[in-house]
């Protein structure tokens, strides 16, 4: 059973590992990185399924009877290149919010934010009474 | 061709997307990726009826049988959904290069034109497709173009929606792949059909149950469902008017789409509404979605704002008549899919010609508008009016059929809930009509002309459907109720 | 004959992962940044090197070998330049090594960096 | 960890033990994308924003109980998930007896790779590749769409100014990168026409040629390397890659045959699927390569504007 099944285990604690970094840290980069490690972790349990005890990589050789299943294989090259679509998007926001923000720290932005949020209230309040 | 038709649906504005790279001049790229996008109205149009005369149409793609290669199967429901898809993104690119000149930077046009094609395939993609993993491929197509136009914002809050949008969005789809990979993992299979077979044997096992969770969850992310819309309000209001046109009305239905397929065809009616407590989870979230998010329209200031928040409210109504679990509470869902879109992407429209003229969406500039953009607020105030539900009008229908559903199923409570929750609608369109016709222009506010041709004619173009659909309902009542009936096994 | 090339592949073998494991405690017990790196640099340079010419005398046919001896290149070329750039990066963001008669305390906050 | 750098480089480290894990588990494709594009183009990219929004972190925790009391019960849900899995390498699961067979036993026939993950890659579930394809070609408009930079004259004396200052700073890894360059590049294309054979294919083929660039980029200067390789030839090769992928479906679907099917581009099948899977990986290799110098190339004119800005700032303070 421990045996068995420690892959997957292996597969929710790094899981639980990126989804805490994504929803607890501030910095932005931070949380790219921690959905990169939440997505690893994806592509692990993918090819632990895949794999058959004594089976060679699928590359058909004489003398080699047994393989491990090419379509878990196929599926993880998508999603790595997707990931690092993501990544790379990300990343991109990321330059564009410091330029515009001056900071990647979730509170600063969320702080410059309310502020510009009471400034266009404040205005349309003036408006109402004109 | 005919027997192509749909991979045409995808692929046409697919390749469309890197021949606009090439073309570089944006005049140009837009006429032709409005003509993408009108030759992917026809395509649908020309399926709906193959579908409806002669039933599922199924496209092995690179000639291998369903389960071995990817399969693409075209019912009731999904050609009902690349119809409006297609529909509203061609209507909303009419508007596109007029809105765009004045929101968006002039190098950024060729790059604007080519996300949204993206976006579209992604969305045609979705609905078109009867492989799991094929679904998760799309889906991220349409999403990394969602981020990146949403982020071509003028307003630097757009970043930091766009990036919120991006974690919670990327969240979702990777929650998504985990159900696909359980689910693959008990059944061998990746073709929703051969899953819907496969799955009943193992349906009692612990893994397809967590598979399930995942599943409904992803798509509830992507789906802004109550507690999981944090990211809906801010991407709609700051991306670029155009943006918010076709996402409004497209987005969350390719949402829902996803979690009807999934429900009802590949987990099955009866597994996905006595395991999970689906009916009082999908009740409960979609009544408190409403309520809590048209209240919170009430209190905005920004236009956009308010009317994003009355999606997310709105989409608590379509779970809701998909919480009932009827025929008849399904087909009232899939109409006010329908009605849904036509109603948003006008107002959203209309929203976008008002910042053409004014320049921003606050409610104190929107004082005597009325008088000076006559026609625009006109849209606005029927889109409100449909938004509420007045008879004449496609709200009406799709409140009139999940009403019926809800008495028929008994739940009075329910139904006095939703008639509360289109009183709030009212409030908050009252508000604005208010502004725009009974308030002053302010002092300094320099008198707008009325907005341009290109923003009339497709606003005015959706209107009308919304009244004429309001109307004759045969169009979309007939393949509502046969997609329900589909669904629920009964053939028509 | 094949006892030989077997006996001296171990042998190589052997060599090749005694220089990494000294490596890696050179790595862990060294003071300095650059004292590290010069441990790294044995294991990455001489420690690899022996592995792949112990790996050569497995080799089943001349293409594996021949492959093993571009790798051996390989690694020969790249592994010293990396050690050079590192060392160029450190001193060009001013981290002086820590040296024998001065033991300000600047260095020490330096050099754990 | 308050370094950003060290936070960087352990996620680099991470994939590349995620990838040598993958060889374990016989997975040699998967490993080989994950090294060339987890642990080499992220980590870069990673490297490149951190040169632009600085390396030090802020260390208060946002909300930290909410998100250990979601993070654990998505965990547990999880857990409670695996107890009905199939075990670890057990070769009845129903994977491995459903879909599988067929592409194990029939794939020589049908096909004629050695490799099946190519040949079920590139020709059962082609359209999936094309998807990926197409995520590819999104990330890069996307990048480009928020961080290209309208190009301005640029003053020639300035640049080999620079370059002259730049060259004894960097010498010794000038001179060896100008020697592993044309290697690198040889090596992308043996990976690009190896897929059939061994691991390799159409990605990490483009990456590593992405690569090679890259590192010339990086030390021979932004400038020059526009020189070598401008940029609008390189978003025509990125839309090419697409539309090379795409045409051999319409031709297979104008032979009357279904969307990528392959059997009737040439004479008989099977060299008909070597044909199609031959196109496919060209198209692939040529859109990530682009794609990814395109994005790179991006971030650095991003980086480099940020720098003349600093410079023009700095000019106006002294000046005033």
């Amino acid at each position: 059973m421990i045996i068995g099944l420690f892959n997957d285990w292996v597969v929710v604690v790094l899981m639980m590992i990126g989804l805490y970094i994504v929803i607890a840290h501030g910095n932005l980069i931070k949380k790219i990185v921690g959905l990169a490690i939440f997505q690893t972790s994806v592509f692990i349990l993918y090819i632990s399924m895949a794999n058959v005890e004594g089976g060679s990589a699928p590359i058909l050789a004489e003398g080699i009877k047994q393989f491990s299943n090419p379509l878990p294989h196929v599926l993880i090259l998508t999603a790595i290149v997707v990931g690092v679509a993501t990544t790379a998007l990300g990343l991109a926001l990321v330059v564009r919010i410091k330029e515009a923000y001056g900071s990647i720290e979730e509170e600063d932005i969320q702080h410059l934010d309310n502020k510009t949020q009471d400034e266009t209230e404040i205005q349309a309040t003036e408006g109402d009474q004109s | 061709m005919i027997s192509h038709l749909p991979i045409l649906q995808v692929i046409v504005p697919l390749m469309a997307a890197p021949i606009c790279l090439l073309l570089k001049r944006s005049q140009l790229v837009w006429l032709f990726s409005l003509f993408a996008s009108a030759i992917a109205f026809i395509i649908s149009v020309l399926l709906l009826q193959q579908v409806m005369t002669s039933g599922v149409i199924s496209y092995e793609l690179g000639g291998w049988e369903a389960p071995w290669g990817i399969e693409y199967r075209i019912d009731k429901l999904n050609a009902f959904l690349l119809l409006i898809i297609s529909a509203i993104s061609t209507v909303v690119l009419i508007a596109a290069q007029t809105s765009i000149e004045k929101e968006i930077p002039k190098e950024k046009h060729t790059l604007f034109y080519i996300l949204y094609l993206l976006s579209l395939t992604g969305m045609l993609g979705i609905v078109s497709t009867g492989d799991a993993f094929n679904v998760f491929v799309f889906l991220e197509i349409s999403s990394l173009s969602a981020y990146a136009l949403i982020a071509l914002g003028q307003d630097r809050r757009a970043l930091w929606a766009s990036y919120q949008y991006l974690i919670m969005g990327t969240i979702g789809a990777t929650f998504i792949l985990i159900g696909i990979g359980l689910m693959y993992q008990m059944t061998g299979t990746l073709n929703m059909q051969d899953l819907s077979q496969r799955l009943p044997e193992v349906a009692q096992t612990r893994t397809v149950f967590t598979a399930f969770a995942f599943v409904i969850v992803g798509v509830c992310l992507k789906l802004a469902l109550f507690p999981l819309h944090l990211w809906l309000p801010n991407a709609y209001a700051y991306a670029p008017s155009i943006v918010t046109a076709f996402f409004a009305a497209t987005a969350t239905k390719v949402a829902i789409y996803l979690l009807i397929r999934f429900t009802f065809t590949v987990f099955g009616l009866s597994f996905s509404f006595t395991t999970l407590p689906l009916q009082g989870l999908f009740l409960l979230l979609g009544l408190t979605g409403i309520f809590v998010a048209s209240s919170a329209a009430i209190y905005q200031n920004n236009v956009k704002h308010v009317f994003a928040y009355s999606s997310i409210a709105q989409v608590g109504y379509i779970i809701v008549g998909l919480s009932t679990s009827t025929i008849t509470g399904l087909t009232a869902t899939l109409l006010h899919l329908f009605n849904h879109a036509l109603m948003k992407s006008a107002i959203f429209l209309a929203l976008g010609a008002v910042v053409y003229r004014l320049g921003n969406v606050q409610l104190s500039s929107f004082n005597g508008l009325g008088r000076q953009m006559p026609l625009t607020m006109a849209a606005i105030v029927i889109g409100g009016l449909s938004l509420i539900g007045v008879p004449l009008t496609v709200g009406f229908v799709s409140k009139w059929y999940l009403l019926t559903a809800l008495l028929e199923k008994g739940w009075w409570p329910v139904a006095i809930l939703i008639l509360l929750g289109s009183l709030l609608a009212v409030i908050y369109v009252w508000r604005i009509v208010e502004a725009a016709y009974f308030k002053k222009p302010l002092a300094d506010s320099v008198p707008v002309k009325e907005a341009p041709l290109f923003f009339l004619i497709p606003i005015w173009l959706l209107i009308t459907a919304n009244i004429y659909f309001g109307i004759d309902t045969r169009l979309s009542l007939q393949v509502a109720s046969a997609a329900a009936q589909s669904l629920f096994g009964v053939s028509p | 004959m094949d006892i030989i090339i077997n006996i001296s592949g171990a042998l190589f073998l052997l060599i090749g992962s005694f220089l990494c494991i000294s490596g890696g405690v050179g790595l862990l017990r060294f003071p300095d940044f650059y004292t590290r790196m010069h441990a790294v640099g044995v294991t990455d340079t001489l420690g690899a090197g022996m592995i792949l010419i112990g790996l050569m005398f497995y080799s089943p046919d001349f293409l594996t070998f021949s492959k093993l001896v571009i790798i051996l290149l390989l690694t020969l070329l790249i592994g010293p330049t990396t050690s050079h750039v590192l060392a160029k990066a450190a001193m060009h963001n001013n981290l002086m090594p820590k040296l024998q008669q001065e033991d300000n305390i600047k260095e020490t906050s330096s050099s754990n960096y | 960890m308050k370094d950003l750098f060290a936070v960087v480089m352990l996620l680099g480290i991470y994939s590349l033990l995620s990838a040598s894990f993958f060889v374990a588990m016989d997975a040699v494709d998967v490993a080989f994308t994950e090294a060339a594009v987890g642990a080499g183009i992220s980590t870069l990219l990673m490297l490149v924003v951190i040169t632009m929004t600085g390396r030090s972190e802020k260390t208060t925790r946002h909300k930290p109980w909410l998100a250990l009391l979601v993070v654990v019960f998505t965990g547990g849900v999880l857990i409670y998930g695996t107890f009905d899995m199939p075990y670890f390498g057990i070769a009845d699961a129903p994977i491995h007896s459903h879909v599988a067979p067929r592409y194990i036993n029939e794939s020589m026939k049908e096909i004629g790779i050695p490799n099946i993950v190519t040949s079920v890659l590139a020709s059962y579930r082609a359209f999936d590749t094309f998807g990926e394809v197409v995520v590819i070609f999104t990330a890069g408009i996307g990048v480009m769409a928020l961080l290209s930079v309208g190009r301005r004259p640029e003053e020639d004396e300035k640049t080999t100014a620079i370059n002259d200052s730049m060259h004894e700073e960097y010498l010794v890894i000038r001179i060896v990168t100008k020697m592993l360059i044309p290697f690198i590049l040889l090596y992308a294309l043996y990976v690009q026409f190896h897929g059939d054979f061994g691991p390799g294919g159409g990605f990490q083929a483009g990456v590593i040629f992405a690569a090679a660039i890259i590192l010339y980029t990086m030390l021979f200067g932004l400038t020059t390397a526009r020189k070598v390789i401008n940029q609008s030839f390189i978003q025509f090769i990125a839309a090419a890659g697409v539309l090379l992928y795409g045409c051999v479906g319409i031709v297979s679907m104008l032979n009357g045959a279904n969307f990528f099917d392959y059997n009737v581009l040439a004479s008989d099948p099977v060299a008909g699927q070597h044909l199609g899977i031959l196109l496919i990986e060209w198209g692939v290799g040529c859109t990530v390569a682009s794609v990814m110098i395109m994005i790179f190339f991006n971030f650095a004119g991003r980086r480099e504007m940020q720098q003349n800005n600093e410079k023009v700032n700095n000019i106006e303070g002294d000046s005033l």
